[in-house]
């Protein structure tokens, strides 16, 4: 690998970010998945940074789950995006951010879109003004989530009280970064480092002291692929990606795995049990699974947040492995406590992968 | 534990671990099997083709790519009556290699069978 | 006549008594084996016949007719044939006559079997009486015939060429040790002879030899170590006979009351075929009729070095040269002893077993039968694999129906099953009897009562092997000429045009139909001939029959075949095979047409 | 050498020096060329076309004068190793030429720094100083080559094991690439790299690098025979003399693989070689293989230099993006533009009997115009 070369395609793949004044717009399921990630993006992009990053409570999803299942039209999706502007809009912003990398691809296509067919636009305006008497202007930067955590990777690492190194070893851990297909594959220019060699999440391994694994399938789909998980018939093809995909990494001992989309962390820390109760096989260390973190979890860890307020306990993979490796500490006692200390219920333990 | 769906193989080909035993046997009898251009003649012009699906073009790819199972159903329907050796544009004996597959399909020899009284009229 | 050694024996005789018995029990030995190895039915059937006088006088008749006196190849070759019967028959005479000497002078003598072949060693004779003189004169006239004989094989062994052969078999070490010793017999009994003449008589040959070696010698001592010479060198040709090609004398007699009695080969390398191979000469002839040897190419693939190996069990190159053939069968006309090569070839093909045996069990018949059930018309034409590619012969052959006015029907419009005559060809018989099978389903479904085709290949194949119930199975030009006998065809003479006809393999050689076509031609134009035509035709060299001769290998057969037909410059060539016409059209200067075509251009509308 | 080494500068003072010193031979009835033919003729590239012409140009007795932005001649064939079909030494063309136009005016590692159009000629100012009248001028300025690092996917200047056609044609010319394995199992060669490709910008073909793979599979073969070869294609171009026996030679005698499918995505494995996905289209199947060194068949595109002359002399590009000929068919050696000539791949892809052809067609077209404008 010459990692120049890297470099230089990444730095023809440099989006403009600004830095402050952002409207944010959350995930339809990423609230349920990882209640932390997003909380602790807001924590950090507020309290940490001091950034101005508005939400408003009467946001929506974006629509992009059903239009890549398949079971809504593209012009209602775009109807659904005309409300989201509308709100940003309202609010005095022109700087859209999203939290999902589904929503950040289908608002750029519709972007795209509208700009090809300027007749289309017109008509979503007059849906939506149908629909809810609402107006919008389009925004002038459409980032996501990921790209203003790379943006302020470096005060993030300033600021960190850990590192990705093996606190026994001093080695840096070893990351694997999944970006999520919708984040660059469709508009390699609108993603940081394009679609072949992406750097938004690798940027961030590597400023928090990890070194970046580029394995064979790595540009290989996590497996979701909406309708192939969502019809019963087709999640045996769903898990043999995420199946494909770790059986590349193997031999690359990874650490850990950080990700952008809500689907690939789902699904490529949730089908790791599936595919150790199938074939009795752990991809992680001593029987463990390897741990997939989205990178709001990831800086959080770094920058010495609790685990368990990060919502790490809602990971299939245990994650205390990769807390003792970075030698953060957790209290065991606490894993699934709530709010106010408040028993939350205990999962049952799988089989075979070992889970704390 | 039973999920309802199971883990399904890839149907891609690797090329690094397909098995090329049978190809290699009809390169040794026949290297003209190499300069099949998949042009289709044989398969276009077959007289079992109608009635197997006999396509020689289809069944010299899939012992290329090592997926002779897919193959041998087609080998089954073959007349031997040398049309394809007639069209072919790369003058490949066909008829042999057709034979010769039928032969060593599943990398045996199966020798001779000398005792054998038969009615020979030619 | 004095008997000169009083107990009839000497030590020389020893040499000769051991090669004899050798070979006397190996032929015993090798007769119950091969007869061991015939089938049940056809073991017994052969005993019967070689006690039913028809037979009997038939076998002896063709054994002296082809193992002495080489009839057929005198036929061919003169020279060839005056060659190896002056061996063969000389030699029988000089042994047959031996033994008349001993049962007329020496009766009591009669018990020792060597002593024919000794006698003059063993008695003194005043030669000036009546009967000494002649037998004495009978046995140097044909001891000289051999040595003619003798004489003219070795001018054949530097200089075969000057027997018409251009290429002969390379003899094996043990056939060269034979052949010497069989040149070495003869004039050694001459000079054994000559030195008893003195004393046991002679004759115009052997004692004027006497005289001369008188003459510098002056003494007889020469006598014994010549006798000796003799005796051994009989003994080495009698002791590796049975493993030279010279075990195709005692073979051939086998042979030939084996054929007689219709026996046919029934397995590769056991009973018939068996005798077969090792009655095989080596004589080569098959070499140069071999369409394959052009440019000095697969000589090695000739039907002789086909016995050869199979002599020698070596399944490798039994399994090439079986393969390599195009089943022409030429090299089976033009061998002496009629060795099947073809058919020896094909059983060679059908002992190997395969991993996948084909299987038509998925093919509907249905649509076939109901398809020439539903139209009317008494002549069935089925135009075969080949002709889907010459589409030009189906046409001139539908339109030369019409214009004669008969009802036909097609077979195969839309392409068919296979007639199974390729698959059985590679040796595969179980499989061409399932195609067999379909297309008489069809056949009969039609309730036509004539087949007609015009692919040689697929005539044969139903002209031989199926049983259709009397339904009259026809090649086209056969039909055609039948058409122009009964007048319904008025096809205008251009005698301008010289026409050569290609026999194809299958249906000359094959079917025997050489004139039907060429009276079809006489009609047409002026028909002019190959250098080498009718059964001696040169295969095309598109043959099916070969499986493993690639394409370039076979352009010079083809290039070859074109040249013989063209020694008359013809104008155009005709054939009746849509795979020879494909054949030579690949390479021809000369228009390559079908037989149904020319006669189709020379109709003109509804001459009937 | 000489000639490269020492050029032999020509000013219109030498030319009027030379052309008295002929008319002074003519009077003296001596055999020298007619008068007019010393007339100069610019020829811009010193690549095989604009040797070959130069070579053809002083035949008939002009003085060419040939302008090279390198410091050697020969363009892109000098670097190259042995030519298809027939395995020639591509040096040797390359120096046979060059002694051809030891006569020749030629200016090596100079551009063109701008030129005039006169009344009925040219005006061109070199970067060496050197000021050029000419009623003619030859454009032979060639391609360049696809920059193979623009397919991403492909992995050029990013993983160790990813060359090109130019890098592995260096390699065979004995130059050193730490990149080509000593002893590699699967070497992989990538058809149509920047060729036919919208998404790279250029949809034409590029005509040679179909026959370049093949001749390069087999060299690669014959180095390591122990190497399995795969060549990915989409379509087989092999339209020239003699490149489908050539084909056949790679199947047969090399057992060279051709697979027809485009290869998707390269990707780095764990021990530095490289995995290659593509579609077998044949068998309607994914197909995947572990590569030690995969070749890039980069392609044929315009030469961006030629933007600026091209601007200066009010020519046109075509809508390949190649210069543009007055006429593709009967006047491919025209420019729209009276007295400039064009002559290879400044107009598209070609082979090198192509562009030698064309060279000398172009040479003869600039005499004929320089005879009609007496």
């Amino acid at each position: 690998m010459i990692y120049q070369g890297k470099q230089k395609i990444w730095s023809d793949y440099q989006k403009e970010i600004p830095s402050d004044h952002w409207f944010y717009a959350r995930s339809c399921i990423r609230q349920s998945f990882f209640p932390g990630a997003e909380k602790y993006f807001m924590v950090i992009c507020k309290d940490l940074l001091g950034k101005d990053i508005f939400e408003n409570a009467h946001h929506t999803t974006c629509g992009g789950i059903s239009y890549h299942s398949d079971t809504i039209p593209q012009e209602t999706v775009m109807t659904i995006v005309a409300r989201q502007f509308a709100l940003m809009t309202e609010a005095g912003y022109k700087n859209f951010v999203c939290s999902c990398i589904t929503s950040f691809g289908n608002y750029t296509e519709i972007l795209e879109t509208w700009r090809e067919f300027p007749e289309l636009e017109a008509k979503i305006r007059e849906n939506l003004w149908k629909a809810c008497r609402r107006e919008f202007e389009k925004p002038e930067y459409v980032a996501h989530a990921s790209d203003l955590v790379y943006k302020f990777r470096n005060d993030i690492a300033e600021r960190a009280k850990f590192r990705l190194v093996n606190k026994e070893t001093g080695e840096p851990l070893r990351v694997v970064e999944h970006i999520g297909c919708h984040y660059s594959k469709m508009f390699p220019h609108k993603g940081v480092g394009g679609a072949e060699y992406p750097c938004v999440l690798s940027g961030m391994a590597e400023a928090w002291g990890g070194q970046v694994i580029d394995y064979p399938e790595r540009r290989h789909c996590c497996g979701f692929g909406f309708r192939q998980y969502l019809v019963k018939a087709n999640r045996g093809y769903s898990l043999s990606n995420t199946h494909k995909k770790f059986e590349s990494m193997e031999p690359y001992h990874p650490d850990l795995i950080i990700t952008n989309c809500p689907g690939c962390p789902y699904f490529l820390d949730r089908w790791q049990y599936v595919i150790s109760e199938m074939t009795g096989k752990t991809y992680g260390e001593n029987g463990y699974g390897i741990p997939a973190l989205t990178y709001e979890e990831l800086a959080g860890l770094v920058l010495g947040y609790d685990p368990w307020d990060l919502g790490l306990q809602f990971h299939q993979v245990a994650i205390e492995p990769l807390l003792d490796k970075i030698g953060i500490e957790y209290d065991p006692a606490k894993k699934y406590l709530g709010l106010n200390e408040k028993e939350i219920m205990k999962p049952a333990l799988p089989s075979v992968m070992k889970c704390c | 534990m039973n999920f309802g769906f199971s883990l399904s193989p890839s149907s891609a080909v690797n090329l690094d671990k397909i098995d090329l035993s049978l190809y290699h046997k009809m390169e040794e009898i026949e290297p003209d099997v190499r300069i099949c251009i998949g042009c289709g003649s044989c398969s276009a012009t077959c007289t079992g083709q109608p009635f197997s699906g006999m396509s020689l073009r289809k069944v010299i790819l899939a012992i290329q790519r090592g997926r002779e199972n897919e193959a041998r159903e087609m080998l089954s329907g073959c007349m031997l009556c040398g049309k394809c050796t007639m069209v072919c544009p790369r003058g490949i004996n066909t008829r042999h290699l057709i034979l010769s597959m039928c032969r060593y399909w599943d990398g045996e020899d199966h020798g001779y069978n000398l005792m054998n009284e038969v009615e020979v009229k030619i | 006549m004095i008997d000169r050694i009083a107990n009839g024996f000497h030590p020389f005789v020893l040499p000769f008594v051991f090669g004899m018995v050798f070979v006397l029990s190996y032929c015993v030995y090798g007769i119950v084996k091969i007869l061991r190895q015939l089938p049940a039915e056809d073991r017994k059937h052969f005993f019967v016949t070689l006690v039913t006088p028809k037979y009997i006088v038939k076998n002896v008749w063709d054994i002296f007719a082809n193992c002495l006196l080489h009839v057929k190849l005198w036929k061919r070759n003169r020279l060839l044939g005056y060659m190896h019967s002056s061996i063969a028959f000389g030699w029988f005479m000089i042994i047959l006559l031996g033994h008349i000497e001993v049962f007329l002078f020496m009766p009591s003598r009669a018990k020792f079997f060597y002593y024919p072949i000794f006698f003059n060693f063993f008695v003194a004779e005043n030669e000036t009486t009546l009967r000494g003189s002649l037998m004495f004169f009978l046995m140097d006239f044909f001891l000289l015939v051999i040595l003619s004989g003798i004489v003219l094989a070795m001018i054949k062994r530097i200089r075969s060429r000057l027997f018409g052969m251009r290429r002969t078999t390379r003899p094996s070490f043990l056939d060269t040790i034979g052949l010497y010793s069989l040149w070495a017999i003869f004039p050694l009994r001459l000079l054994a002879e000559s030195f008893t003449a003195d004393i046991s008589g002679g004759s115009f040959l052997t004692l004027p030899m006497n005289w001369l070696f008188r003459q510098f010698l002056g003494n007889n001592l020469n006598m014994l170590p010549t006798w000796w010479a003799y005796s051994i060198v009989l003994g080495i040709f009698m002791t590796i006979l049975p493993f030279t090609r010279y075990m195709h004398i005692p073979a051939e007699m086998m042979l030939i009351p084996m054929r007689n009695a219709g026996l046919k080969i029934r397995n590769a390398r056991r009973g018939f075929a068996r005798t077969e191979v090792f009655s095989c000469p080596n004589c080569g002839v098959c070499i140069d009729a071999c369409p394959m040897s052009v440019k000095k190419a697969n000589v090695k693939d000739c039907t002789v070095y086909l016995n050869r190996q199979i002599r020698r069990n070596n399944e490798k190159r039994i399994e090439e040269i079986s393969d390599k053939c195009l089943l022409c069968g030429k090299c089976t006309v033009v061998c002496q002893v009629g060795v099947e090569g073809s058919v020896l070839r094909v059983v060679q093909r059908s002992t190997r077993n395969y991993a996948i045996n084909q299987d038509y069990s998925c093919i509907d018949v249905a649509p076939f039968k109901s398809q020439v059930a539903a139209s009317s018309g008494n002549v069935l034409y089925f135009a075969g694999c080949m002709t889907q590619l010459t589409p030009s012969i189906r046409k001139a052959t539908i339109s030369v129906l019409e214009k004669a006015g008969v009802k036909y029907k097609l077979m195969d419009p839309d392409g068919g099953v296979c007639c199974g005559r390729p698959m059985l060809l590679a040796g595969r018989f179980a499989q061409a009897k399932e195609m067999f099978d379909r297309n008489v389903e069809i056949i009969k479904a039609s309730g036509c009562d004539t087949l007609l085709l015009s692919c040689p290949i697929c005539y044969k194949m139903f002209k031989d092997h199926y049983d259709l119930d009397g339904i009259k199975i026809v090649h086209h030009s056969e039909f055609f000429s039948q058409l122009l006998d009964e007048g319904k065809l008025r096809p205008k003479m251009s005698s301008e045009i010289k026409y050569v006809f290609h026999d194809p393999c299958e249906l000359g050689r094959g079917e025997g139909i050489y004139e039907q076509p060429r009276t079809v031609l006489r009609q047409l134009g002026t028909l002019v001939e190959a250098k080498q035509n009718l059964d001696e035709s040169i295969c095309c060299g598109g043959s099916l029959g070969s499986l493993s001769l690639g394409f370039e290998k076979r352009e010079a057969i083809t290039r070859n075949s074109l040249d013989n037909l063209c020694v008359a410059h013809p104008d155009t060539i005709v054939t009746a095979c849509p795979l020879c016409q494909t054949t030579f059209g690949r390479y021809s200067d000369v228009p390559v047409k079908d037989i149904s075509q020319v006669l189709d251009s020379a109709v003109g509308e509804k001459s009937a | 050498m000489a000639t490269e080494q020492s050029p032999k500068v020509s000013t219109p003072r030498d030319i009027r020096k030379e052309e008295r010193a002929q008319r002074k031979a003519q009077r003296q009835g001596a055999d020298a060329a007619p008068e007019r033919k010393l007339e100069q003729v610019i020829i811009i590239g010193g690549g095989i076309a604009g040797m070959e012409a130069t070579k053809q140009l002083l035949s008939l007795g002009y003085r060419p004068v040939l302008v090279e932005k390198e410091d050697h001649l020969g363009g892109h064939v000098a670097s190259w190793n042995r030519l298809f079909p027939d395995m020639g030494d591509a040096q040797a063309i390359i120096s046979t030429l060059r002694e051809e136009i030891m006569d020749a005016t030629i200016y090596l590692s100079t551009e063109i720094s701008f030129c005039n159009r006169l009344r009925d000629g040219y005006n061109v100012m070199l970067s060496n100083g050197v000021n050029v009248l000419a009623r003619a001028i030859l454009m032979s300025t060639g391609f360049t080559l696809f920059p193979a690092a623009k397919k991403e996917e492909y992995g050029y200047g990013v993983y160790d094991r990813v060359i090109t056609n130019a890098d592995l044609e260096n390699w065979f010319n004995g130059g050193d690439d730490h990149r080509i394995p000593s002893s590699p199992k699967a070497v992989g060669f990538v058809h149509c790299v920047g060729s036919r490709d919208l998404k790279a910008g250029n949809p034409q073909c590029s005509k040679v690098c179909c026959i370049t793979a093949i001749k390069q599979a087999i060299e690669v073969k014959e180095k390591f025979p122990e190497a399995e070869v795969y060549c990915f294609y989409m379509d087989l171009r092999l339209f020239g003399k003699k490149y489908e026996d050539f084909y056949i030679r790679a199947q047969r005698d090399f057992g060279i693989h051709f697979i027809r499918g485009r290869v998707s995505e390269v990707s780095e494995t764990i021990n530095g070689s490289v995995q290659v996905k593509a579609e077998d289209t044949l068998s309607g199947r994914p197909i995947k293989v572990v590569l030690d060194m995969l070749v890039l068949m980069a392609g044929i595109v315009n030469n961006p230099d030629n933007a600026g002359i091209a601007k200066q002399l009010s020519l046109e590009t075509d809508t390949d993006g190649f210069l543009r000929s007055a006429d593709n068919i009967l006047s491919i050696t025209e420019s729209p533009r009276k007295g400039i000539f064009l002559a290879g791949a400044c107009t598209g892809a070609k082979t090198v009997p192509e562009t030698v052809a064309e060279a000398r067609s172009a040479a003869l077209s600039i005499h004929n115009y320089l005879k009609n404008l007496q």
